[in-house]
């Protein structure tokens, strides 16, 4: 049985449930705090109690998505500086953002290894997408990423031919008309 | 109390006739042509602020509060090399005697806020405060006339209350014409947007000039030198002032730390 | 173009028929509320919105974001703007009584616009849980765009809906009522006509399932006790009115469920 | 900034009963109260709280025509600002949102039937004439419970304004009566005791404790707070909320309970001291001025 | 008569006639004078006596010395300096100074301090004894931390440390001198105050200690932070230390033994 709920309702308490999404504890007690549908998980390996969460109606994922010390990102490269590369997210754990949210990839954390010898002019440029993670809320102006994994980096870039490039190896991608190769730090796929 | 009130209104009415030298050479408030009006001041008048200052200047009251040196909140105003000196100049509504609206930012404000913003910029050892800022702000509570003069030396006050290192202390004095006679610190009744007043500000050891105003022009050159000479004469006589509160404050605040000798 | 599914409620306490209770709208009990009309998810370029009519008090209300906000708290930020329309019946006379000199271009916010801007802002700080949208600004807007009393109430409470509809978490719904001393007697949510006659009025911000009030003007003279009785019935009515709220959403979730099924 | 540490002293010493200057939970600061220190003006006064907020108001008065929906009342028109010498976040238009609201607030005590007597009073000739009170409040320092000082400065204010004594002369046939400012004689303001004081509650800490007077410290911890304006009669005259914390019921009525206390308190001092003090000024007896006025 | 420290005569340096006492920005507080002797030989340790160290608060015009604040001229003998001293609310931060910081800022590798100085400072978190990528310190906004300035320049941020040269006590143990100081009170007096405190055995803390046991960090930014049993002595802990700041000698002990009187 499905049963609506909306922020303030009581769903259950501690001793029974565990919070999820769009729940919240006060007093022992648990609490919706979104408008949507109540759902019940049964425990999963290692846990005892059921989870209460909140399905919310509007939206497929529930509340509208904001950048999160951990979530994988998309976004689209503005700016590229010695220091740092500048991007706008567009999507966060596969949706996409309402409104537009600025993040910083800095040289240390575009790569794994070799950090101090980054040069950003050859691992992104303007325009291209990336795949990154966010590893912290940044300072007052951007949210820091990072693509120091396999599968982060670049996932489309432009060739000067203006045609979308094809990864020939983790740092160079190539163009499928002219052939020319570009540096890149690319994505594993 | 309204007797003030009375006295002044009924005198501004009778403007067009008014004598402002008596036959026995005294002004209408019974001063010589020389002498500046009664000046009290206190240093360290408000809580938060790195320095204050409070200065009286017979009715005219003006509080100046320093902030600073700090970081300054707008990443573009900063010089790397020096600290930026800012000002703000705002009049509180009920400070003259006609009921008016004022607004922070009017053209009069701005222009005596740059006054002292170069006036001070000139004296403030800013090389010693790279990357910051340094911030003056007056408040004028009360203008019978010469509110800049005022503002000035309680900013020189605040900035000493502050600790900010000068080369010099400014001191600052205006010169009036009426009746073909020089009269220091004019009062409001004294001054009128016709009759020229020469805004001085000197600098107490060196006797350098850090500022000086013209409004309406002068009869000649000559009377310039002489306006200039009553000016530094007035401004000579406000420091002594300055200087004894100065030092009485700094004396205080050392007394108190007596402590260290319990 | 979207139309969001409609809702209209009549207020449900049946009149305790007396002619000594009668209102000067026909209400027939101190306690009854007007007919409520609630919309929500109107518009489509909005994170969420919301309508609410209560008698011939009509208010609107948009929410955008959560929006990327430089800020030094690491919570989010509410915003809201508050205002009245020029026909709205209440502008008008609240300018000219702060004296004619003082008047400001119409386009800029009165002071008590911000002053209510800013309360509303307090009342939706207080019910979201700004701790899961760091490092952002929600921002709110409220048009009243007819006054026909307890108007600030009414905007609360479409704000409360429109936060709702967009999806941002909240402890709680909250709703807002006004009640007026007029003539000795405690009315709630009063029209236009008996706020002016009476001699005090309070609004109330309500969290009726936390039970916590979250916002309080309070204008006129006022008894304390009279007062304390006053928000006592006003978190009632707020509680009821709660209710409505989240009839709307509820019915609104069946909407949208029912094109998401069709579309599948 | 305000550190971890004194946030959670401040809260735990509320739920003891103790607050760091040493005062009991609704005890209020040392009050500094000032009149009619500014010649210009019709009445003013000044208000020092604990040495660190400090208020300035001035109160000039104007002849104009009655709002048409009173025409039998003058006017009263409240401008706060905030002095930049409070705080470099005021400079510009930093302070315009708080201006405002400490407007509004004076603006909505003022408002009241409570009032109306005060306003009266003000009326020259119904429907065509009468006094408009420009009531400019500054702010100079700031060191908490704002709402508090500024209504007691404006209290004081009013209590010690004076206005030339106005003859109204009756028009001859169809001519409208005509009025006559008389600048030799002063009088004082009928019915200004009539004038609220705010009081504000701050919650801090846990459940049902809250404090009067907050400094700006505990205002930085405070969850939720009631302002509520009082007069002598003990009624309320104007409340708003603040803070993020909301209140639950049984607090809220206490805070009531407990504001119109302390506000009655306030009141009986303070109009103790400017009854003291107005005598002195009519027998013409200095006042000797406080603070940096002296 | 300057207030002279260590004894020694000044070299190279003449006071003008006004000597010692209270100087105002711009006024001529001495005059550099040629030590060398008429055949122009000098020994090396002569030389290096006759350099004229001028601390905070003096500016050289040619041969004049001139103060650029209002204070005292103060002298010390032992390095040939001088200096003007004075009593102003902001902190200069000055090598090995002892400074308690509030957090302020968050970053991956380090924090800012407010340490109520013209700017602020930076601590590495990994400037704590024993400290590594893996175990450091976990620092909150608003963290109170007691620390040493290791890099004071006008031109750079001044940089903070915990680590206390010569110990190897580890952060982790809760003994080290520095670090975060948790629980307790802090607040603010004067910069001269604190000086003042920080002297061995100095009367205000002695006294005070003697009637309430009690914990104390003294930084030379004006801030004192202090620890007690109850939150009651922490009180009276702290107003009697602030009042320190504007009473005189006599009248302050009268104050605190009145005080505690009262208390119990």
């Amino acid at each position: 049985m499905e049963k609506f709920v909306a922020p303030g309702d009581k769903v259950g308490e501690v001793r029974s449930y565990r919070p999820g999404h769009g729940v919240y504890v006060h007093n022992d007690i648990l609490i919706a705090s979104l408008v949507g549908t109540l759902i019940t998980e049964k425990p999963t390996n290692g846990e005892t109690m059921p989870l209460l969460r909140v399905s919310s109606s509007k939206y497929a994922g529930g509340a509208p998505p904001l950048p999160d010390i951990g979530s994988v990102v998309t976004a689209k490269i503005t700016k590229v500086t010695p220091r740092a590369a500048s991007v706008e997210i567009l999507v966060i754990d596969g949706r996409p953002l309402r409104e537009l949210f600025k993040g910083t990839i800095r040289q240390q954390d575009v790569r794994q290894t070799e950090i101090d010898k980054v040069e950003i002019y050859k691992c992104f440029a303007p325009s291209d997408v990336v795949r990154a993670e966010v590893i912290s809320l940044g300072d007052r102006h951007a949210y820091f990423l990072s693509t120091a994994k396999n599968e982060l980096g670049v996932i489309y870039a432009k060739s000067r031919a203006g045609v979308a490039m094809i990864p020939v190896n983790w740092q160079e991608m190539q163009c499928p008309v002219s052939k020319a190769r570009e540096f890149r730090k690319v994505a594993k796929q | 109390m309204p007797p003030a009130t009375k006295r002044s209104r009924s005198r501004g009415g009778g403007a067009g006739g008014l004598e402002y030298i008596s036959l026995d050479g005294l002004r209408i408030d019974g001063r010589r042509p020389t002498e500046v009006r009664k000046i009290r001041c206190s240093l360290g008048a408000l809580s938060r602020a790195d320095g204050s200052a409070y200065y009286e200047q017979g009715n005219t009251r003006v509080l100046v509060a320093v902030y600073g040196p700090r970081e300054p909140h707008s990443r573009a105003s900063i010089q790397h090399d020096r600290a930026v000196v800012k000002c703000e100049f705002s009049t509180a509504m009920f400070a003259s005697p006609v009921y008016r609206r004022t607004w922070k930012g009017d053209r009069k404000s701005t222009a005596a806020a740059l006054v002292m913003q170069k006036a001070f910029e000139g004296v403030i050892l800013t090389a010693s405060y790279p990357k910051s800022q340094i911030d003056i702000y007056v408040q004028v509570l009360q203008n019978d006339g010469g509110a800049l003069v005022a503002a000035i030396n309680a900013a020189s006050l605040a900035l000493v209350n502050a600790g900010v290192a000068m080369s010099d202390f400014v001191v600052a004095c205006s010169v009036g014409f009426v009746d073909d006679t020089f009269v220091v610190d004019p009062s409001s009744l004294e001054s009128a947007s016709d009759r020229p007043e020469l805004t001085l500000a000197v600098l107490s050891h060196s006797a350098k000039i850090a500022s000086c105003q013209l409004d309406s022009k002068l009869p000649d050159g000559e009377s310039f030198e002489r306006a200039l000479e009553f000016a530094t004469s007035g401004a000579n006589q406000i420091f002594k002032v300055l200087e004894y509160e100065v030092r009485k404050y700094s004396l205080n605040l050392l007394d108190s730390r007596g402590l260290v000798a319990l | 173009m979207r139309y969001g599914p409609l809702c209209r409620v009549t207020a449900a306490p049946k009149p305790k028929t007396s002619e000594a209770h009668k209102r000067s709208d026909g209400r027939t009990g101190w306690e009854e509320l007007r007919p409520v009309f609630l919309k929500a998810s109107f518009l489509s370029s909005a994170a969420g919105s919301a309508y609410f009519e209560a008698g011939g008090t009509k208010v609107f209300c948009a929410v955008h974001g959560p929006r990327a906000w430089a800020s030094s708290s690491i919570d989010a930020v509410v915003h809201c703007e508050v205002r009245w329309a020029h026909f709205s019946g209440r502008r008008e006379e609240t300018r000219t009584a702060a004296g004619g000199e003082r008047s400001r271009p119409s386009e800029s916010a009165t002071d008590e616009e911000r002053e209510l801007g800013a309360s509303l802002a307090r009342t939706l700080g207080t019910v979201t849980r700004v701790e899961m949208y760091p490092k952002s600004r929600i921002e709110v807007s409220a048009l009243v765009l007819e006054d026909d009393g307890s108007s600030f109430a009414a905007v609360v409470t479409a704000a409360a809906l429109a936060m709702a509809d967009a999806g941002i978490e909240m402890a709680d719904l909250t709703a807002a009522m006004t009640a007026a001393v007029v003539d000795g007697n405690v009315v709630v949510d009063p029209n236009a006509e008996e706020e002016r006659r009476a001699s005090g009025t309070v609004m109330v911000a309500y969290m009726g399932n936390v039970g916590k009030v979250t916002d309080l003007v309070q204008t006129g003279e006022m008894e304390i006790g009279q007062l304390a009785h006053a928000i006592q019935t006003g978190c009632q009515a707020a509680t009821q009115v709660r209710g409505l709220i989240k009839a709307c959403l509820e019915k609104q979730a069946g909407k949208v469920l029912k094109k998401r099924g069709r579309g599948a | 900034m305000l550190s971890g540490a004194e946030k959670t002293y401040i809260e735990a010493g509320a739920a003891q009963g103790i607050r760091a200057d040493g005062r009991g939970l609704l005890d209020l600061r040392p009050v500094t109260l000032e009149t009619s220190l500014l010649p210009t003006a019709s009445g003013s006064a000044r208000v020092r709280i604990g040495g660190v907020t400090d208020i300035l108001v001035g109160v000039k008065a104007e002849v104009v025509e009655p709002h048409v929906n009173a025409p039998d009342e003058g006017l009263m028109s409240f401008a706060v600002e905030c002095s930049s010498l409070a705080s470099p976040d005021f400079v510009g238009r930093g302070g315009a949102d708080l201006n405002a609201e400490l407007s509004q607030l004076l603006t909505r005590l003022y408002a009241s039937s409570a009032t109306r007597e005060l306003r009266r009073g003000l009326a020259l000739i119904p429907g065509r004439k009468c006094w408009v009170l420009h009531v400019d409040a500054l702010v100079l320092d700031s060191g908490g419970n704002l709402y508090g000082a500024l209504s007691l400065a404006v209290r004081a204010a009013l209590r010690v304004v004076t206005l030339p004594r106005v003859v109204i002369i009756p028009g001859e046939a169809d001519d409208d009566d005509e009025i006559e400012v008389n600048e030799e004689v002063f009088e004082r303001l009928s019915r200004s005791e009539d004038a609220p004081v705010a009081v504000t509650l701050s919650a801090v800490g846990g459940r049902g404790i809250y404090i009067a007077d907050s400094t700006s410290e505990e205002e930085a911890c405070a969850k939720a707070a009631i302002t509520m304006g009082v007069n002598l009669a003990g009624r309320a005259c104007g409340a708003v909320s603040g803070g993020t914390g909301g209140v639950d019921m049984d607090t809220l009525k206490s805070m009531l309970k407990d504001a119109v206390r302390v506000g009655g308190d306030i009141l009986k001092t303070t109009d103790s001291f400017l009854q003291d003090d107005i005598a002195r000024m009519e027998s013409g007896e200095e006042v000797e001025p406080v603070g940096f006025f002296s | 008569m300057p207030k002279v420290e260590n004894g020694a005569a000044p070299v190279g340096l003449q006071f003008g006639k006004e000597m010692g006492t209270l100087a105002l920005p711009g006024e001529e507080i001495g005059k550099l004078v040629d030590t060398t002797p008429p055949h122009g030989l000098q020994s090396p340790q002569d030389q290096k006596r006759a350099v004229v160290r001028l601390g905070s608060g003096v500016t050289q015009r040619g041969s004049s010395l001139l103060s650029s604040k209002a204070g005292k001229v103060c002298f010390d003998g032992r390095r040939n300096k001088t200096w003007v001293e004075n009593n102003q609310k902001r902190y200069v931060p000055a090598l090995e100074d002892m400074v308690i910081g509030v957090v302020e800022e968050r970053h991956s590798e380090d924090v800012r301090l407010d340490i109520n100085g013209t700017d602020t400072a930076t601590l590495s978190s990994l400037a704590f004894e024993g400290a590594t990528k893996k175990n450091r310190p976990h620092l909150d906004i608003g963290s109170l931390i007691y620390c040493r300035i290791t890099r004071a320049s006008k031109n750079m941020e001044a940089e903070a440390s915990c680590i206390e040269p010569g110990s190897n006590k580890s952060w982790v143990g809760g003994e080290a001198l520095y670090g975060e100081l948790k629980g307790g009170n802090v607040i603010q007096v004067s910069l001269g105050l604190a000086r003042s405190l920080l002297v061995p055995n100095g009367p205000v803390l002695t006294t005070l200690g003697a009637k309430i046991p009690f914990q104390s960090a003294v930084g030379v930014n004006g801030r004192v932070w202090i620890q007690s049993s109850s939150t009651e002595h922490t009180v009276l802990l702290s107003i009697a230390i602030a009042k320190a700041d504007t009473m005189p000698a006599d009248e302050w002990k009268a104050f605190v033994k009145k005080m505690l009187e009262q208390a119990t």
